[in-house]
């Protein structure tokens, strides 16, 4: 009972992750019909974002006294930081600490501009061009964006901690009445579960109550109308663009503690949350999130010993199996519209 | 000839030509010149030109004709090189029984996977096919080691059982008796050319394949394929049944793959999983789109341009870029070295994916669209010389 | 004597009855008409003709066959070929492809692996479809992609597709839809040249009276999902039953 | 310093404008008559240098390719010398290798078999190499080996760890300096043994591949033997990010020790996943919680960042070995000295094993007088030696493999410098981790004859 539920927990915590990626892949999917392949890039650049940041608040100068000498014997200098320079040492200290949290702050305005970039700079003119070569295109842009990163960052992965306050796990079970340690879960990923349901709630309201929203909504529904509903549609694919990129940013840069950031970081994603998609049902948004929670579900069991003793391999292979038994037995995906690219 | 037209079989013979004659042409640099790193004209680079030319006009049967864009491919060339190093382990060492093989399994391979994924169509085609790759490569890695020797690959071993060779038997594969890796150079003053048996068994079996192609192009076959990908609806009210179509493109094209993988292993007796990675997978969707889709010359230049990118330019090291710039004044080099060093040695990712870019964006139709662009303004240019062109700007 | 009868046919959409207990006979070498206001069951009724639906009651029989249960392509090899509201081509084919695709099916059937033959050596096939394009006037386009032809081209192309298979049994699904009066007449002209000049059945599903008071020998009059009633067309012009249903709200049409 | 007027680009330009001059490629005219495979005819000889330069590796293969620079630099003659100072045998003279310049290539190997094999081969086949050396996976490294084998050259393994390179499938033509998994597991055990007593219950987690199950089953056996048991080994896919779900159970399973036989990737993130969790804040049958990595290099270390502090592991050298340990360890300095002054940091465990690799084989072919493979092999088969920071070392005939002590390292606490994350536990001595050539872990396998090629 405890191992379900630990691994229910566990199953929450990367559908979290999925679900960000998968929603803001079909939201472009369902409005603007472009399959792409950058989306993972784009994850990555977010938890960039947490690592740019961290790297910004740990620049320092030198100190003019030497306190001893380095690895080859020459004089060795103390490292003094420009934000305990400027903000005193206390402050100074809880900026680098708290560094992943105020990245969000930073890669909201970054990721908009990353989307609006893209956008208007390559993928609008791609709307009319098929699936084939928006994929090419797009994993060509994928490919650039990692390399770039690779140039400045190196390969290595960087760590990039929590806050302090956020480290060590919570006990759930003892809560529950299970034994101690039988249930824990760390702070920061169930921050980062909240952080994303806080996202996904915030997408769905702003596409539920808002005049803009409703739009889109009409346009995922029939991407025919999208086109017919007046003068300022371009704009509005660039803004929705822009959203998607923000959510999976966003996502990135929570996600840049739980593991240490690398440059290939979004391809280890990219066909993952590509299979979410799908398994939700293309350009449908709860089917994303509920695909997304539910493979990562499906993938935590399927690690457990229990599981992996009876079936050996299956958890190498479970996100596949699912995707494959889904579009088997109901092509449009789990909660997608009949009709949506079945033919 | 050949039950061809006159434009294919020119096409056939040209290829034939470039093909045959590729240890010259693609050594174009003296040894030791500075511009000797370009040369391409090595055995083991013009096999594997040769070899994923072939995977790629065979998946060109399906992806260029019938539209299906499958993302799973190398799992039968994955396949096809472990039938063939099975059958030089426990066999013989010759390579016809360990070819027919890899091509016999990853097309019964093909039939299966095939038969699940072209239930669907589409993007959801593509992520089946990709799904049923990435679980043989993940298995492949892991769970399926005794057959495939996991993270290693499956390679030769001197107590290998070979039942049809005697105890005296060459040590590599071969061609009753001729090895894939005999070669002989030839130096022409600073020239040197070297010709290699594996070479050239490729380059048969490639032109084989690229002859087959044609004739599929060309078939009606081919024409139901184009059918299918034109309007599947009017295929079905009259009368055609669009599945077994589909299923067959799809083993064909499995098939080529399975040559490729069977060739691959016969030069070279090592199979590795990595060759089912979805991002192999994707290397020959590239490879198609980049040189052209539903061309028939496409694949196999597209093939060759990604297949010399991998390899010359990922070894263009800082210490080469400063020779070639060494001419220059000491300010000038570094600003040269500086500016092309990111882009060559392990920067070549960055370079290959602003290739992609550049071409999906200004030749949607791939090279071969551009060597056609290329073709037009000439034959343009030489109409507009003509004094009653009238082309000629009026001035 | 009929050659397609359809009886009891009921077709339910989640809480919308479609079609409700339709019976119809067309009889052979007749041109039959299938009329009715929007959301009357006339596309219903002919996707389950032709395999695309299934109804969930009653039998369509062609021919003493059933056709329940078949896919559209075995139920154009029975005999019976289809015309689309817009015309459905392959457009990235030229003329002359796509007037060999059907031959091909007539004469090989719903597949064949002739993967190493030439195209160019099919002589059967490329006469017939020669033949076909002269007498459909396509002949000049015949290396044109298909796509890139008018509308009116493309809807005779579509036609003479279906023709070439000779078809006992032609469904044309609002053949002149969105065309303008010209095309529509060249529609009516070449409609009625098949019906004089070949031995076939025409069932046609059509909003726009003129055509199908040009071109009709029975009417059938669909509301609701149920068979209003069925005649000749003098006899339907007059109808108080229909003028009520159907002609009253669309005067100008008629 | 005597070499302080040689600029680092001026060393890169005299090396490449010699590279541009090495003529034709000498191997196939000259195979015929010397009987193998590239002989050098000119004055100069190839090394073809095959690291990772794209994926995940790169920055240890950037490291490596340091080393490989530095080392052609001393044969050279150029520099400061470096190791060539305090090495035992003094065959080398820095005027090259017997006399022929040392010219170098450098390829990708992706840590892909197929690539790294492709780029081999055209080291071989296109430039005239004569040797390959580097590698960072042992995938690789055996696929890379087995074609060296074919070609008839040899290669000097960089890091691989595998029991099967210099087990199963060991050949000829290969040779390695690098320490492997049953080393590792034998030099951690009696430290393990002292640091946590020989009550223990252990939990692996197994990267699900080759590499992963020989360094399982190495460490399994040795802790067994401690008198430790072991709880549970779970197989993680190799292309796993989050290990979350195979960490959370641990807590709960009665283990006290979780050992990670992860390495790279995964190793950065199961680790930071088990910090996560707060293992290590934990305390089971009243004993602090322990995690275990039996292999780990600096890169990682920085990678996993914080995380590493106190996380017990083995290494094949250090460059702390000669300060701390005495000079036993004499090399050392001399390379991280001449190392640091090049690039501003200390060197790598990567970048020596592929330092000392070079100088091994520039010195046997010294010896041999030949660079004909076999006299190559012949040269190195029993070769005792000293002085490259390892210790007194034996490369061993029966399997090309060399000992010498196994340096045991723990994760600093608070380190000074992102290059100063390890500190050094214990030294366990060479005879501790010998192994008989036929032992049942690496038993499988035949060297084969040496294979000169043409």
């Amino acid at each position: 009972m405890d191992a379900i539920l630990l691994q229910l927990l566990n199953g929450l915590d990367k559908g979290s992750a999925y679900a960000l990626i998968a929603l803001g892949l079909t939201l472009i999917f369902g409005t603007l019909g472009v399959v792409n392949f950058a989306h993972g890039a784009i994850f990555m650049i977010g938890a960039f974002c947490a690592v740019t940041l961290s790297k910004l608040f740990n620049m320092s100068h030198k100190a003019t006294e030497p306190t001893g000498t380095d690895f080859l014997g020459n004089p060795k200098f103390d490292d003094i930081l420009y934000v305990v320079d400027w903000f005193g040492e206390d402050a100074g200290a809880w900026m680098v600490d708290w560094a992943v949290p105020l990245a969000i702050l930073f890669a909201v305005p970054i990721m908009l501009a990353v989307g609006f970039i893209m956008e208007r700079g390559l993928i609008k003119h791609f709307y009319k061009r098929p699936h084939a070569d928006q994929i090419l295109v797009t994993f060509g842009l994928a490919i650039v964006l990692q390399e770039v990163i690779k140039y400045f960052y190196g390969a290595n992965p960087i760590p990039t901690p929590a806050p302090e306050a956020f480290r060590g796990s919570f006990d759930f079970g003892v809560l529950l009445g299970f034994d101690p340690n039988a249930v824990i879960y760390p702070y920061w990923r169930l921050i980062y579960f909240a952080f994303s349901a806080l996202i996904i709630g915030g997408v769905f309201a702003f596409l539920q109550f808002t005049t803009f929203g409703m739009v889109v909504r009409a346009g995922m529904a029939d991407r025919e109308t999208v086109g017919l509903l007046g003068i300022n549609i371009d704009k509005r694919f660039t803004i929705m663009f822009g959203i998607a990129a923000a959510v999976a940013g966003l996502a990135g840069v929570m996600y840049a503690p739980i593991n240490s950031p690398n440059y290939h970081m979004g391809m280890d994603f990219l066909v993952l949350s590509f299979v979410v998609v799908v398994v939700g049902g293309m350009g449908s948004l709860p089917g994303a999130v509920l695909a997304g929670f539910l493979l990562g579900i499906l993938e935590s069991f399927a690690s457990m010993n229990e599981i992996k003793n009876i079936l050996p391999g299956i958890d190498q292979i479970i996100i596949y199996l699912v995707a494959i038994i889904i579009l088997l037995t109901r092509p449009r995906g789990l909660m997608g519209r009949k009709g949506v690219m079945e033919d | 000839m050949l039950a061809l037209t006159k434009k294919d079989l020119s096409l056939l013979l040209v290829v034939a030509v470039i093909t045959l004659a590729a240890p010259i042409i693609l050594n174009p640099f003296p040894s030791g010149s500075g511009m000797s790193q370009f040369n391409a004209g090595y055995p083991d680079l013009m096999q594997r030109f040769v070899i994923y030319g072939i995977f790629a006009i065979g998946f060109n049967i399906l992806f260029g004709l019938t539209g299906y864009l499958s993302f799973g491919h190398a799992a039968f060339l994955g396949v096809g090189s472990y039938s063939a190093v099975w059958m030089f382990k426990l066999l013989s060492l010759n390579v016809i029984p360990a070819i027919m093989l890899s091509v016999v399994v990853a097309g019964l391979f093909s039939v299966l996977i095939g038969y699940v994924s072209l239930r669907r169509s589409g993007i959801y085609f593509s992520i089946l096919t990709l799904a049923f790759a990435q679980m043989s490569f993940n298995l492949a890695y892991s769970v399926l080691t005794p057959l495939t020797n996991g993270e290693t690959g499956l390679q030769l071993s001197l107590n290998d059982p070979r039942i049809l060779d005697g105890a005296s038997a060459a040590t590599y594969p071969n061609l009753f008796g001729a090895q894939m890796n005999d070669s002989t150079t030839i130096a022409l003053g600073n020239w040197s050319f070297t010709f290699s048996v594996g070479y050239y068994l490729c380059a048969i079996l490639l032109l084989l394949a690229f002859y087959i192609s044609i004739r599929i192009f060309r078939s009606p076959f081919g024409m139901m394929l184009r059918a299918v990908k034109s309007n599947q609806q009017r295929m079905n009210y009259t009368g055609l049944n669009t599945r077994p179509y589909t299923l067959a493109a799809f083993v064909i094209s499995g098939m080529y793959a399975g040559l490729a993988g069977g060739l691959l292993a016969s030069m070279d007796p090592l199979a590795g999983a990595d060759r089912m990675q979805w991002t192999a997978s994707g290397e020959v969707v590239l490879m198609t789109i980049l040189g052209g889709a539903g061309t028939l010359l496409g694949p196999v230049l597209g093939a060759g341009f990604i297949k010399y990118f991998e390899n010359i330019f990922s070894k263009i090291n800082e210490g080469v870029l400063q020779a070639w710039f060494a001419f220059m004044p000491d300010g000038l080099q570094d600003f040269f070295v500086a500016i092309i060093y990111p882009f060559v040695g392990k920067g070549w990712h960055l370079t290959l994916g602003l290739m992609f870019m550049l071409v999906v964006i200004f030749l949607p139709g791939g090279l071969v669209e551009g060597g056609q662009r290329i073709g037009r303004m000439f034959r343009r240019k030489s109409r507009s010389e003509t004094p009653d062109g009238k082309t000629t700007p009026a001035e | 004597m009929a050659i397609l009868e359809v009886k009891n046919v009921g077709k339910r959409f989640g809480g919308l009855q479609a079609l409700n207990d339709v019976n119809l006979s067309i009889v052979e070498n007749s041109v039959h008409a299938i009329i009715g206001p929007n959301g009357a069951g006339k596309s219903t009724l002919l996707n389950c003709l032709v395999g695309k639906l299934i109804p969930d009651t009653g039998s369509v029989m062609f021919d003493g066959q059933s056709v329940l249960g078949r896919k559209p392509y075995e139920i154009n090899q029975m005999g019976i070929s289809r015309v689309f509201q817009t015309p459905e081509i392959f457009g990235d084919l030229s003329v002359q492809e796509n007037m060999m695709i059907p031959c091909f099916a007539k004469r090989d059937g719903s597949f064949e692996l002739n993967a190493l033959t030439r195209v160019t050596s099919q002589r059967d096939i490329l006469d017939k479809a020669e033949e076909m394009m002269v007498e459909m006037k396509l002949a000049d386009k015949r290396h044109m992609p298909a796509a890139s032809m008018s509308r009116g081209d493309k809807r005779r192309l579509e036609i003479a597709m279906c023709l070439s298979q000779d078809p006992r049994l032609l469904l044309l699904d609002e053949p002149t839809a969105g065309m303008a009066r010209a095309d529509t007449n060249n529609t009516i002209d070449l409609l009625k040249q098949i019906k004089e000049e070949r031995n076939i059945t025409i069932a046609i599903i059509e909003h726009d009276m003129h055509v199908v008071f040009s071109l009709a020998e029975r009417i059938t009059v669909l509301a609701q999902g149920t068979p209003l009633v069925e005649d000749t067309p003098d006899k339907i012009k007059g109808h108080p039953k229909v003028r009520e249903a159907y002609l009253g709200e669309s005067q100008d049409a008629a | 310093m005597s070499f302080s007027n040689l600029t680092r680009r001026g060393v890169i330009k005299t090396g490449a404008v010699a590279g541009a001059g090495l003529a034709l490629p000498t191997y196939l005219s000259a195979a015929a008559h010397t009987g193998f495979t590239n002989a050098p005819t000119g004055d100069t000889v190839t090394l073809g240098f095959n690291v990772p330069q794209s994926g995940p590796y790169a920055d240890e293969g950037a490291d490596e390719l340091r080393a490989f620079e530095l080392a052609v630099e001393h044969l050279n003659g150029m520099g400061d010398g470096g190791m060539l100072n305090t090495f035992s045998s003094k065959e080398l003279k820095g005027d090259g290798i017997m006399g022929k310049k040392v010219q170098f290539v450098t390829g990708d190997t992706q840590t892909k078999s197929d690539a790294a094999r492709a780029s081999a081969q055209s080291m071989i086949q296109k430039d005239g190499a004569i040797m390959i050396s580097g590698g960072s996976s042992s995938g690789v490294a055996v696929a890379v080996q087995d074609l060296c084998q074919s070609a008839g050259v040899v290669f000097m393994a960089g890091l691989t760890h595998s029991n099967d390179t210099t087990g199963k499938d060991k050949k000829a033509n290969g040779f390695r300096h690098f320490f492997n998994a049953y080393m590792s597991a034998a030099a951690l055990a009696p430290v393990l043994k002292e640091l946590y007593g020989e009550d223990r219950a252990a939990y692996h987690l197994t990267a699900d591949y080759t590499w992963g199950w020989t360094q399982q089953e190495s460490i399994q056996a040795s802790t067994e033997a401690l008198g430790w048991s072991t709880v549970n080994n779970v197989l993680t896919p190799l292309a796993a990010t989050d290990f979350s779900s195979y960490i959370a159970p641990v807590l709960n399973s009665g283990a006290d020790v979780l050992i990670l036989n992860h390495y790279g990737g995964n190793m950065v993130n199961s680790l930071t996943n088990a910090v996560q969790f707060g293992l290590r804040d934990k305390q089971i049958n009243g004993k602090n919680f322990e995690i275990v990595v039996p292999l780990y290099s600096e890169l990682m270390a920085q990678g996993a960042g914080k995380n590493i502090a106190g996380i017990v592991g083995s290494q094949n050298w250090d460059w702390k070995l000669e300060n701390e340990k005495g000079d036993r360890y004499k090399g050392t300095n001399a390379f991280v000295q001449s190392f640091g002054e090049k690039y501003g940091f200390p060197p790598s465990q990567a970048a020596q094993t592929c330092y000392a690799q070079t100088l091994l084989y520039a010195d046997a072919v010294a010896r041999a007088g030949s660079f004909n493979p076999c006299a190559v092999g012949e040269a190195l088969a029993d070769f005792e030696f000293d002085g490259l920071g390892n210790g007194p070392t034996l490369y061993r005939a029966g399997d090309h493999q060399c000992f010498k002590d196994v340096v045991v390292v723990r994760g600093k606490e608070n380190p000074e410098n992102e290059f100063d994350l390890v500190e050094i536990v214990e030294v366990t001595p060479t005879e501790q981790v010998s192994y008989d050539v036929d032992h049942p872990m690496f038993a499988g396998g035949d060297l084969g004859e040496c294979n000169p090629g043409a």
